[in-house]
């Protein structure tokens, strides 16, 4: 089930309805635990297997890890007397042994669940550009999802082996956790601290949750409808016609992808934290406002936040600071100076982290490479920090406005062109049409009624253009003002229920959906 | 009591989003929006498809040639009306509200019919008028219905005075009398 | 503490970092600066903080990043 | 006191916010539904003939059902005028036979002819052919159960029943192409048959057909046979007389074997099944001059010709009232005589100005 589609949208309907009227607040969590299922059990039931599987293994293994920690715990203070310090520090690591098997366990088996039925093919492939005879595809089926709620308990069993989460002991409960039906089409990846107590105990119905989360659902339809299943159309003919379509086609693309690939994911991820918020519960917001952004490493603080965070805390963080990079970073510093020294363990921890970004994209090559070219500008930027410096202090530049739009719009055009990546979803062929921008001058054809032949006529270019004004200006209420204007807006109810209506109509009329607008899946068909 | 009622009303609901699940375009596999690309294609899909066998399934369909010309059903008219040449009669005909335009070409051994879609012609059929052309499995009329199914095998579907073979979005149909073939028409099949 | 109050100041010479409590809200102090902070806090202090102990709280403020070195110390 | 009377205000400050605002919803919707749908006003009008029925307010002893064989070839003013015959032709373009059965049910919910005729070439199509054909003979039905069934059975793949449920969302990308037109007729239609007679008065020649394409097989498809004999069954329930014909234009090739079948089926019903289009000569049609588009169709002169044979075969027939004797019914019928003679005036002034018409047909489409 799309968003798009109309089934999902009845059966938002269908279960907000019944949520609300009929189930009693403390049974809520049960059907959101029934929808959720029944979400993967009419998109293919045997999702459920691989979804139960995983939740399972992430919840036995918790429990297991926190009943062995406690009682060593009890075990040690019952016994305080007869440890020394020396023999408590042995009794502990010889126990925490324990403990780290039980982890490695629960994400070996869920990691495995997601890279056999993610990566095999993927690998396969690989290995066939190097062999005359090549292995032939193994049929897997892919759960929706997968990455994401894989990730999910991942996180969870991590965090269950820190101590800092408490283990849940009701399997429906987890399950809910794992499967929580909004999140499993496009993110965002909750943490069980963030989402458990939400989702256990949503909040009852009131007005102002219930109209916010309304209009943010209305919103995310709009850009996702209006704008991006648009663009998509004119983004496919310029995509997979590369040999027409080089030098100033590409800044196009690049131009349509970003407001295209922003408008899905950021609408997507407002339908799901609106559905969420009607249903009176919680989920972590994914974006802020990263096309504002001044440099890269802003704009990964902004863009996917969940994911960005994940990676962080349970790669980079354990990475960097494991004794084995700590030693690194001794010897390091000892053997290449302090300056150079101190960045290498930095380094390749960041260069692990966006490896493992790239894979988690997708399987194919122009993911990994895409995801190395973010660390390569990443670590650009930072070497290149005490230049910057160096250029303020002469010019002090910094911090006025044309600078800060300069800086934000490098940003903006570095991130976009990264993205090519994505578009072409070919390594060589990205870097050829890149190149094509600076040595195929055409921009001259790009006004001789060309634009027009993507597929998109005149009052397409209009309607996407208004609509991602109006983005524009919602996303700079926020920017200056420092909330969101849906907030602004409920302070004046006639107003806000005008914008509902108008949302509404505005998507009905001008969304591209239905006949004619088939091409809307290229995005995602293209494997 | 309260619980009896939802449960009800759950498999109410469910029942509904079932029936509107099926009533969908089910071909629309659920797809998932990772991370920050758009794009994930695989996850919800089942199973990964082989790219040859993509390739494949394209758009097959039965071509015949005449003086040269190929002449693949479903294919765009233009061309091959003006690479057949000038030596046909011409007929056409609206189709009741202009929903498009039926066009005949009488060609000495051949007809050739065309359909229009959104403003385009495309070849709609080929019949084969006399024994001075064969099809490229090299049945003619005046073939036997034996050399037919050696030629096309067993897998036609035989109709009250012929036999059709399917291939790709076009079909052949043989039509036989007294055991012999008397007409030969390819046909499109407009999806 | 004083000496904490060095490591951090070389990483960002212009920031008060007695008396700031918003260190991470407030994005001062990024994922790399943390991990710098870690090894400088490991090499200096002989203290290991774990990648658990890596989260906001501990790191908004100098203080609350000298109590956790201190937890640490004792164990 | 003072407290409680300031909360319920509120409350209905927020209620009648809500209230006002599902409302506007709802009648925005209402309205660009009105405003996006086609209107079917112009050139291809086809679209706008079965809603069209639904405000023809006398009583019709005849129903014609089919597609363009019965909407442009027979004259229900002619009908009218020659033997006081009242009857509708419930057909539009490209009409398959399961759809002319439920528009059969659709009419039988207002009134109950005394004959059906249903002219025969639409047994050709087993399946659904095309969506526009679909959407111009289903959108104007008024909704009854017959309109879903009807839906039901005619979807080709890719439609959906919302999409016909709500019009808007299959037309909402028109607010890209919307005419004048579009907006002059948001409301109110204009006429464009004449019970159901769609008129054309040029003249264009009937041309040599090519050949008939030979068939792998002759067998009229199950579906329609079905739909053919349920029409049958409804007709005798309701105690109607059901009449098949075969209109007297020559393309879409009719070929014999479906005329056998056709004809067994009429014999073993014991129902009349007539080809007209082997009493041409009887009819009087002169090709040369009684048809607009090369044979395929009759104008103005033919319809009238053939309109006057087949009410001569249905008034001997038949136990048809006269209704140019029935005041009541007579006044309505003056009121389409009259529209019929404008239009035939109105045309036959831009035959005369232009040699061709340019507000009708081909020439006029707006769609």
């Amino acid at each position: 089930m799309l968003f798009t589609s109309l089934q999902f949208i009845v059966f938002i309907a269908v279960l907000t309805a019944v949520y609300h009227l009929f189930v009693p607040q403390n049974e809520k969590w049960g059907l959101l635990l029934i929808a959720s299922l029944a979400f993967y059990f009419f998109a293919d039931p045997r999702y459920l297997i691989f979804i139960g599987v995983t939740a399972f293994t992430a919840y036995v293994f918790a429990i297991l890890t926190e009943d062995y920690n406690s009682k060593r715990k009890a075990y040690l203070k019952a016994n305080k007397e007869s440890f020394d310090s020396e023999s408590k520090k042995k009794y502990k690591a010889t126990t925490a042994r324990v403990s780290k098997l039980f982890l490695a366990l629960a994400l070996i088996i869920n990691l495995g669940i997601l890279a056999a039925t993610k990566y095999t093919n993927f690998v396969i492939d690989t290995i066939n550009t190097w062999r005359t005879e090549p292995l032939s595809f193994v049929n897997i089926i892919i759960p929706m999802g997968i990455s994401f709620y894989t990730f999910q308990t991942v996180s969870y069993s991590i965090d269950i082996s820190r101590g800092t989460v408490k283990a849940q002991r009701n399997f429906w409960k987890f399950l809910l956790f794992t499967s929580f039906f909004p999140q499993l089409v496009q993110g965002p990846i909750s943490r069980y601290g963030d989402l458990s107590e939400t989702l256990y105990n949503p909040k009852p119905l009131e007005l102002r949750n219930f109209s916010l989360g309304l209009i943010r659902i209305l919103w995310g339809y709009f850009k996702k409808l209006v704008i991006a299943d648009r663009l998509v159309i004119g983004l496919k003919t310029l995509v997979e016609t590369p040999d027409e379509y080089k030098g100033a086609y590409v800044f196009v693309v690049m131009m349509l992808y970003a407001a295209q690939l922003y408008c899905d994911f950021t609408g997507g991820i407002d339908i799901t934290i609106g559905i969420a918020q009607t249903l009176g519960v919680t989920v972590k917001e994914n974006f802020d406002l990263p096309y504002f952004s001044k440099n890269i490493k802003e704009y990964w603080n902004r863009w996917h936040m969940t994911m960005g965070t994940w990676f962080t805390d349970y790669i980079f963080y354990p990475l960097s600071v494991s004794p084995t990079m700590l030693k690194l970073s001794k010897w390091s510093r000892q053997h290449l100076g302090n300056a150079i020294g101190k960045r290498v363990t930095v380094y390749i921890s960041c260069f692990c982290v966006w490896l493992a970004t790239g894979i988690w994209h997708g399987a194919a090559w122009h993911f990994v490479v895409w995801g190395l070219m973010n660390f390569v500008v990443i670590m650009a930027s930072q070497e290149l920090e005490p230049l910057y410096a160096k250029f303020h202090n002469k010019f002090g530049f910094k911090g006025k406005k044309w600078y800060s739009a300069f800086e934000i719009l490098r940003t903006f055009l570095l991130m976009s062109s990264l993205k090519l990546f994505d578009c072409y979803r070919d390594v060589g062929l990205t870097f050829k049409m890149f190149g094509s921008m600076f040595y195929t001058f055409n921009i001259g054809k790009l006004f001789n009624g060309s634009l027009l032949e993507l597929g998109l006529n005149k009052g397409d270019y209009w309607v996407a253009s208004i609509a991602l004004v109006i983005v524009f200006l919602v996303s700079l209420y926020k920017k200056l003002k420092g909330r969101e204007a849906r907030e602004m807006l409920f302070e004046k109810l006639p107003l806000f229920v005008l914008c509902a209506v108008c949302l509404l109509l505005a998507t009905v009329v001008f969304g591209a959906y239905g006949t004619g607008f088939d091409a809307s899946q290229f995005i995602y068909n293209q494997f | 009591m309260n619980k009896k009622i939802v449960s009800v009303l759950l498999m109410a609901s469910m029942a509904f989003t079932a029936v509107a699940c099926s009533s969908g375009d089910e071909d629309t596999a659920p797809v998932v929006l990772s991370g920050g690309q758009a794009t994930d294609a695989v996850e919800g899909s089942n199973g990964a498809q082989d790219p040859a066998e993509v390739a494949e399934s394209g758009s097959d369909a039965y071509v015949f040639t005449y003086n040269g010309t190929q002449i693949r059903m479903n294919a765009p008219a233009d061309d091959i009306i003006a690479a057949l040449g000038d030596g046909y009669t011409y007929f056409e005909a609206p189709s009741c509200a202009f929903e498009g335009m039926d066009k005949v070409y009488t060609y000495n051994s051949i007809v050739v019919r065309s359909y229009t879609r959104d403003g385009a012609d495309y070849i709609a059929a080929v019949e084969l008028k006399d024994d001075t052309v064969a099809t490229a499995e090299g049945i003619r009329i005046g073939s036997t219905e034996d050399e037919v199914r050696a030629a096309y095998g067993e897998d036609g579907v035989a109709g009250t005075s012929g036999i059709e073979y399917t291939l790709g979005d076009s079909f052949i149909s043989f039509i036989f009398e007294n055991g012999k073939v008397v007409a030969i028409t390819y046909t499109a099949i407009v999806g | 503490m004083d000496e904490l109050i060095e490591i951090l100041q070389d990483l960002h010479s212009d920031v008060d970092f007695e008396t700031c409590t918003t260190l991470i809200d407030d994005k001062i102090l990024d994922s790399f600066d943390i991990v710098s902070i870690v090894s400088e806090v490991n090499d200096r202090f002989d203290v290991a903080i774990p990648a658990k102990e890596l989260i906001p709280e501990n790191f908004n403020s100098a203080a609350a990043l000298w109590a956790l070195i201190s937890r640490l110390e004792e164990d | 006191m003072k407290k409680v009377k300031g909360f319920s205000l509120y409350k209905v400050y927020v209620v009648s916010c809500i209230v006002l605002g599902i409302a506007a919803a709802f009648f925005g919707l209402w309205f660009l539904q009105k405003l996006l749908v086609p209107k079917y006003q112009r050139g291809v009008v086809e679209g706008a003939m079965i809603a069209e029925y639904y405000d023809s307010e006398e009583p019709h002893e005849v129903i014609f059902l089919g597609d363009c064989e019965v909407y442009e070839n027979i004259s229900t003013v002619a009908l009218y005028r020659d033997y006081g015959i009242s009857s509708y032709i419930r057909g539009s373009a490209q009409q398959l036979t399961w759809q002319s059965y439920y528009l059969l049910e659709d009419t039988l919910r207002y009134e109950t002819p005394r004959v059906v005729v249903f002219n025969v070439l639409a047994l050709k199509y087993g399946e659904p052919q095309s969506e526009s054909y679909n959407r111009m003979t289903l959108d104007g039905m008024a909704w009854s159960s017959s309109k879903w069934n009807a839906i039901e059975a005619s979807m080709t793949e890719g439609e959906n029943m919302i999409d016909y449920v709500f019009p808007i969302l299959r037309y909402h990308s028109r607010w890209n192409e919307l005419t004048r037109t579009d907006f002059e007729h948001v409301f109110q239609r204009d006429r464009v048959t004449i019970n159901g007679y769609y008129m054309r008065t040029d003249i264009l020649p009937e041309a040599e057909f090519p050949s008939s394409m030979p068939l792998a097989d002759y067998t009229l498809p199950e579906t329609s046979m079905e739909y053919l004999e349920m029409m049958f069954d409804l007709c005798r329930e309701n105690d109607i007389e059901f009449v098949l014909i075969k209109a007297p234009t020559l393309y879409p090739y009719w070929y014999e074997e479906w005329d056998d079948q056709v004809r067994e089926f009429a014999d073993s019903h014991h129902i009349p099944y007539i080809n007209y289009i082997q009493l041409r000569d009887q009819i009087g049609l002169d090709m040369t001059t009684d048809t607009y588009d090369a044979g395929l169709h009759l104008n103005l002169a033919g319809a009238e010709k053939f309109a006057d044979y087949i009410g001569r075969y249905l008034v001997i027939n038949y136990d048809l009232t006269d209704y140019r004797e029935v005041p009541e019914v007579a006044r309505l019928w003056e009121d389409d005589i009259q529209f019929y003679d404008q239009l035939r005036d109105a045309q036959n002034a831009e035959l005369a100005e232009y040699g061709e018409l340019r507000s009708w047909g081909a020439n006029a489409i707006e769609n």
